[in-house]
């Protein structure tokens, strides 16, 4: 058996030492109408060798980015990842520890998750920021649960129809049960208007819940939407590209409350959906309300500057069920690879990886827009580096087209349940463009879709 | 010169990463986007080279135990050995690098993947339908919460009460909470177990699970679990298995078998997925067939006769399904190394996992119990709880001091004053990727604290990188970050 | 620029400390005539995204074992390479660390290393192994080198004629410029006769170069053959593959005086032939002429036991023009793999790796050989994990059948100088079966040359 | 813990891999292979698990101080930061994996890899034939001087002597030596450079090659070396330079364009592929056009009109090759790194290197001067050698007591005792990858150093994993490996 280490001669000597006198024994607490009388029914074991060409064998019936080009987008991109993340994140000292509760044998992680909230800080604009929640998605519950508790006001979420569906659907799996009403205003022309979000607050509404840029790529007027949440009262939170504060205006610029988004693009693989990286940042004021994990600066017995868990009180093993939140981890192993990354693109870089997304996501949707038969629906709107294509023959026909000549293009929107309209198009696809994406293969798709 | 702040590494003008020019005609950025949009000025990034990234953080590294270095007998956390073939297999193109939208033709090697591990944790469980969505543990919880008031829901029922007892993890009642759920703690027995007679009278048909661990917190076998399941079941409740322990059971009895009708998995406990220095998990749940429908969509299904340009395997919402939980799919990665574990162990090998793991913890418990009594049970499961309070009362030495001292000698603490039922808790996980050599070199260090002086004892650790911190000032004013606030 | 520090305030600074104007002053020294007056001329920088898709797209122009049944040997082997060794030796402080001149700070390397050299004795039953020399070619011309020291024989050294070509090339490079003669006993059906080995010894013969299995991957007499070296007071010298101790007899168990071995198939990459591993053991009363480093036990001020760079009077820096080599590195990173390759194996695992390759290699042979054109041509031989197969129609007709159906063969004899004859079948090709070979590939490579 | 032996480890019928059963029909191994030449005993390899194989090395590992974790001026290595994309790129599949006899046709991209980093390599020497099959510098040296002797034969000279300064690296003579010449080793002026006349002196139609490092071991270029060269060609002698110090002169000067005939580089050193604890270096040679043909084979050769099926590179043995000098082409994979090294940095950045090497260099030399003279040469290259031989007359203090005590303040230690020819030598070479604030906080700690009771000094280290080791008695009864010799 891998990883075992009593021979049987030392199970002899443990099993006296414990007075019994087989490990059968050991589980004789175990009812024996309740055993197991057979073997478990799974696969047989593969030594390392067949295992590694077992999952070889997988992983070559799958088609990656290295195989095809990735123009992929809808929450999760196919930003470049630089070696030296890899290289911090896979030292053992790092993924082999767990959470940081002896901080006298833990102050690598706690530096680095301290580090880790700095970063954000410095990225958003914001006052303070958590070690990290699961991912984006579940991000936008635990802002709403966290602003309902701020504002006291228990009913009533309003979520922009723009929303990524699949946070909004992660929003009313958490909500509905609480009979907490989600009203979602319906998005038109790709960016929701203002004066419908007026409409749909009132005073009794928690938080006003903005993607910006939005799931269809374009710009929300966040600040103005901003300011209408706050006019009720309510909180409003931002959920952000992180690549976008490059050269977008930071939420904390324009008085968000509650900053949140999907962090994977800094320095996280795709790896098929998870694990990402959800970053939740707040105003100083809300701190003990907010949920997840929080490192703290102290100091230890000799006054030396030191790291710990911090405001553990908010936290199930003390609150039980008055917690701020059931969740009791972060995802520190991506959140390490986050503060690598942020760290080496440093100022200058996030800059620039922001306008190179931009720059060729502008070009290839310029030039995608003179293929006949292809459209940006929403020519008039501002977008960061994703656009929505739309195809006279349908996204089908699109995808197919783009897919023989080695394109991943999507997420349709035709995949998701629009229960407001917001994403109606059915001929539209997403289209996302990194800064990975070269010119040669932006025009090597447009050959090849009008062909 | 490890811990001074990254911050204080950064110089303008200095580069930790190079980005080249634009191969596209640049347009001037206020010409693409409006200039309200734009930042004014640039994020308050630190500017690092990459030397000094790395230094950085590999020295920080080095400031932390682990389990590639240390004893880490943290209990409940099952810190088993992350074998090193799942991080390569994990990276793997074709693996790694696959984009949740891609269409799932290019998919079938993952969703087979996926597939199998679903097969393999319904059997293991003993719980046919399973959800592999669910980011950890806690997550795992509220999700089958919320699949049980569906289910409810669905038949016409609306029970408003979750169950458990006062040994629970604190995200059971934490997840009973945000699903909307009253919470109804039950007393312990003495011998540590659950109360029956409590239990029976907190039963009604307001009741809608009964949520327990089992092995529960304290190491011990419920070993009324089926009658307890039965008098849930009685008056219409179903039963949750908190399955953190199940590095105590694989191979010898199933949640399904004693009377569960749910339960989630910790990946990253049982099935050695990396605890990334406090995550990412991942925790599946298994559930009875009647409660299939009502999972949070989409699950792996294969289709037998797929057919000539069918796909072997799909992603399905359940008819009934909560909806979502999460985006996409699940902690995918974590998946992958808990399935290269699977495939590696077989049934002989999981079994023997569980066999060792208790082993290991019988026979740490059986060399110190002279010296740290553990109040409950005689035989344990795969860890045990000791209580350091009869020498606290003699000398003052707390689990605390013990914990903290341990260190010293090069061994991670167990966890500490978990479960609150037991005073002065140390709460010990040995996992069966242990040698007896380090048990008992682990016992005999303990024999030698034990012997230190108590006022040396308080203020350890005296070797590590800091002594211990004041957490009361850091909790009094919080500093969560190292700028000031802009 | 990457990896740069100095900002150009910074600069100024320095300058001023040193106080110069400019760097360019620096430089001084440079007579300006012998200066470059025009930028080197060398490709455009690129940024670590474009490296990595410039290579990435070199590598897709070769062709791996990933996407072909590699079958090929000579010297090279496709064995398997556990995870664990990648793991250690990924590991900053074995790979960006020097060789160890500071004991103190040096622990790790000279720890490792000092237990490579106690396994490697393990392994080949030796008394002593220095920590490494460069690769199994050069090995030869240190043990030739190192024999003359010993025996006082300067003049003659004898090889069989099955020793790898490249390797008898070495050592004909490296001891022709002496005027010591390099007489090869050619070999005759696969092996050499000890009896044709016993005519070529004489008295002035420094020493008897076996590889044992040998290049054609027989096996020889080696103990007989040792016995025929010792008989004329020549050392015998034992190329052998590290895999092959699982099974067959040690050097040091027929008293071979140098053991020396390429290493790669203890956890190395095949890489493209380098940088691989020299292994070099000898017997204790030759420790000081040994060539390479050598860590040995010692104790600190304290009297802890600890490791350090041992009888360094033998090295260049000391003796300059009399040091025993010229070698003055060691391949300490190929050799921490092999370490961690041989502490995974252990003594049962280098059993079964040696016997699935045999076991394998045999049934290939065999299924081989049925088939119709198909030829061992020395079927009396016994063989390791590699044979030679000789083809009535030609050695490219069978390597380009083979390759048509995604089968690495080779190399070629034909590919070889082959002085005396020794690898003459111009039809043959050798054929390395390892463990990582299975039943399905050996009879898929059949039934598609059958076809 | 961390120290304890990899043996003391193996209880007999642990693990660390398993293998699967064999997939063919199996016959035992006396009817496969010769009774007579099986072993008796299986060998004496140890039995470990794998987790404690990963514990025992990662825990050793933390004991060297390394480039990634401290400052590291070990002169004469060029211990600068080694890029991790490089690590990344260099175990690509396709890069990683291919076998040394492949069919050419399947190895273009390698192939045109490494002819790309011939033709870079030539340019930046200034010479135009180059092989990149040395395994380090010193197999480098000895091709390079084998490679001159051929040529010689080829023109029916027969020179037996190589020249070469006394402050050259102990490679240089102990090449010659093997390659079968005669060593004379020459003086040094006062000024540290050669000495011109005792050069003149010992030149003659005997002379094959003059053998000089420039910049030379003291850190200074060779001013003269126009002079130098002229004077070795007049007799019809050759020049080999030694190129470990190529860092200083990057897009500077070039070997070729001084007078060098032949020169080999340190892969390992200037194009930062990692020191690995030791080794694999790579040592490639450029040579002059009328030495090409002797260059050991193969060399790399691009084919401009290949036609339809035959390969655009291809693998040559030059014409009147000296032979192998190893087997296969190199250390591949050293070189590997060393191409992405060369491809990141472009011509820019390569004199950005040097220009900001030989900055650190005179900056740490002139802020240290006062406290650490260095005898020779006003400004430095990219090292200088400083003396402690003033400090040692003073109170007693050796290079080695301060080279011991920089350990525990968290410096490696330079190389101290080379060159030969300055007393007290403390070589110290920052390289471009360090800052200023580092420099800063190094020479803040030599003074602070030079402040401290010498009796502590020469205790020194006083911090680190051991105290200093007794090398007299390793030598006088060495212990080469942790057995009983069987």
């Amino acid at each position: 058996m891998p990883y075992l280490f009593n021979t049987s001669e030392q199970q002899q000597e443990m099993l006296q030492a414990i007075g019994v006198d087989s490990t059968e024994d050991l589980f004789s607490n175990i009812p024996q109408e309740l055993r197991l009388d057979r073997p478990l029914n799974v696969p047989p074991a593969l030594t390392e060798m067949e295992l590694q060409a077992h999952v070889s064998k997988l992983a070559a019936d799958n088609v990656g980015p290295g195989s095809r080009v990735c123009m992929l987008g809808g929450g999760a991109y196919d930003h470049f990842i630089p070696a030296a993340v890899d290289e911090i994140a896979r030292r053992g000292e790092f993924y082999t520890a767990y959470t940081p509760y002896q901080a006298e044998a833990s102050q690598g992680s706690l530096q680095t998750f301290f580090e880790f909230q700095s970063l954000i800080c410095q990225l958003t604009g914001m006052d303070v920021s958590n070690a990290s929640l699961y991912e984006g998605g579940t991000c936008v519950s635990e802002a709403a649960f966290m602003a309902m508790r701020v504002t006291n006001r228990h009913d009533r979420v309003v979520l922009l129809g723009s929303l990524h569906p699949e946070y909004r659907q992660v929003v009313e799996t958490y909500l509905k049960h609480l009979n907490c009403e989600v009203v979602v205003v319906p998005c038109v022309n790709g960016s929701v208007d203002p004066a419908d979000v007026d409409a749909a607050m009132n005073d009794q509404t928690a938080c006003l819940v903005i993607q910006h840029p939005n799931f269809f790529g374009t710009l929300e007027e966040a600040e103005q939407l901003t300011e209408i949440a706050h006019k009720y009262g309510a909180l409003s939170v931002v959920s952000y590209d992180p690549i976008s504060l490059g050269i977008l205006k930071r939420p904390g610029d324009y008085g968000a409350d509650i900053a949140i988004a999907e962090g994977q693009s800094l320095g996280t693989p795709l790896q098929f959906g998870g694990p990402y990286l959800g970053l939740f940042s707040c105003s100083e004021k809300f701190v003990r309300r907010m949920p997840g994990r929080l490192i703290g600066q102290t100091v230890d017995r000799n006054g030396k500057r030191c790291y710990v868990l911090n405001l553990q009180a908010r936290e199930q093993h003390i609150r039980r069920d008055k917690a701020t939140s059931n969740i009791c981890s972060n995802q520190g192993l991506i959140a390490i690879r986050a503060a690598v990354y942020l760290a080496l693109l440093g100022k200058q870089g996030i800059r620039e990886v922001a306008e190179l997304c931009c720059q060729k996501a502008h070009y290839a949707a310029e030039q995608l827009a003179q293929i006949e038969g292809l459209q940006l629906p929403f020519p008039e709107r501002a977008f960061f580096k994703e656009f929505v294509l739309s195809c006279s023959e349908g996204a089908d026909y699109l995808l197919r087209k783009a897919r023989q000549a080695g394109f991943d293009l999507g997420p349709e929107l035709s995949r998701f349940e629009w229960t407001d309209g917001s994403g109606a198009d059915q001929t539209g696809v997403l289209v996302a463009i990194t800064e990975q994406r070269t010119r040669e293969e932006i025009d090597r798709l447009v050959t090849a879709l009008k062909a | 010169l490890a811990t001074e702040s990254l911050f204080a590494l950064s110089q303008p003008g200095r580069r930790g990463a190079e980005l080249p020019e634009a191969d596209v005609p640049v347009k001037p950025l206020n010409e693409l986007l409006p200039t309200a949009a734009l930042a004014i000025e640039p994020t308050g990034l630190p500017e690092v080279t990459e030397p000094d990234i790395i230094r950085h953080f590999v020295n920080l590294s080095t400031l932390n135990m682990c389990v590639d270095t240390h004893f880490y007998p943290l209990g409940s956390c099952t810190m088993k050995y992350n074998p090193k073939r799942h991080e390569r297999l994990a990276s793997l193109p074709g693996i790694v690098d696959l984009h949740p939208y891609q269409n799932p033709s290019d998919l079938q090697g993952m969703l087979a993947l996926l597939y199998e591990t679903q097969e393999m944790l319904a059997e293991i469980s003993g719980l046919p339908a399973v959800s592999l969505q669910p980011a950890a543990g806690a997550q795992g919880e509220f999700t089958a919460l919320l699949t049980a008031k569906a289910y409810f829901e669905d038949r016409g029922e609306k029970r408003t009460k979750v169950l458990f007892p006062n040994s629970a993890h604190g995200t059971n009642p934490a997840s009973a909470a945000i699903a909307g759920f009253d919470c109804v703690q039950l007393a312990s027995s003495k011998a540590g177990l659950v109360d029956l007679e409590d239990l029976k009278a907190n039963l009604d048909d307001q009741t809608a699970v009964f949520m327990v661990t089992n092995p529960n917190t304290l190491g011990l076998f419920e070993k009324d679990i089926k009658q307890i399941a039965d008098m849930v079941h009685e008056v219409g409740g179903l039963v949750y298995i908190d399955g953190a322990n199940m590095n105590a059971i694989l191979g010898y009895t199933r949640p399904g078998d004693f009377g569960g009708d749910m339960m989630h998995y910790n990946v990253h406990k049982t099935f050695t997925g990396p605890h990334g220095a406090g995550g990412p998990g991942s925790g599946p749940i298994a559930v009875r067939d009647f409660l299939s429908d009502f999972l949070p969509g989409p699950v792996i299904k294969r289709n037998e006769n797929a057919g000539e340009n069918g796909d072997q395997y799909t992603l399905e919402n359940p008819p009934k399904s909560i909806g979502r939980v999460r985006t996409f799919y699940g902690n995918i990665g974590i998946v992958v190394r808990g399935y290269c574990y699977l495939r590696t162990l077989g049934a002989k090998g999981l079994k023997a996992v569980s066999e060792n793991a208790v082993l290991n913890a019988n026979y740490l418990k059986a060399i110190l119990k002279d010296v740290l009594p553990v109040p409950n049970g005689d035989l344990c499961m795969h860890e045990f709880v000791a209580s350091a309070s009869k020498i606290k009362a003699e000398n003052g030495v707390t689990a605390m001091d013990i914990a903290k001292r341990l260190l010293d000698f090069g061994f991670h603490a167990p966890t500490v004053y978990f479960p609150l039922v037991v005073p002065e808790a140390i709460m010990v996980e040995p996992t069966e990727t242990e040698s007896k050599e380090t048990l008992d070199a682990f016992a005999e260090t303990i024999r030698k604290i034990l012997q230190e002086d108590p006022e040396y004892l308080h203020q350890a650790p005296h070797s590590t990188a800091i002594s211990r911190p004041d957490e009361v000032v850091a909790a009094r004013h919080p500093i969560l970050q190292c700028c000031e606030p802009q």
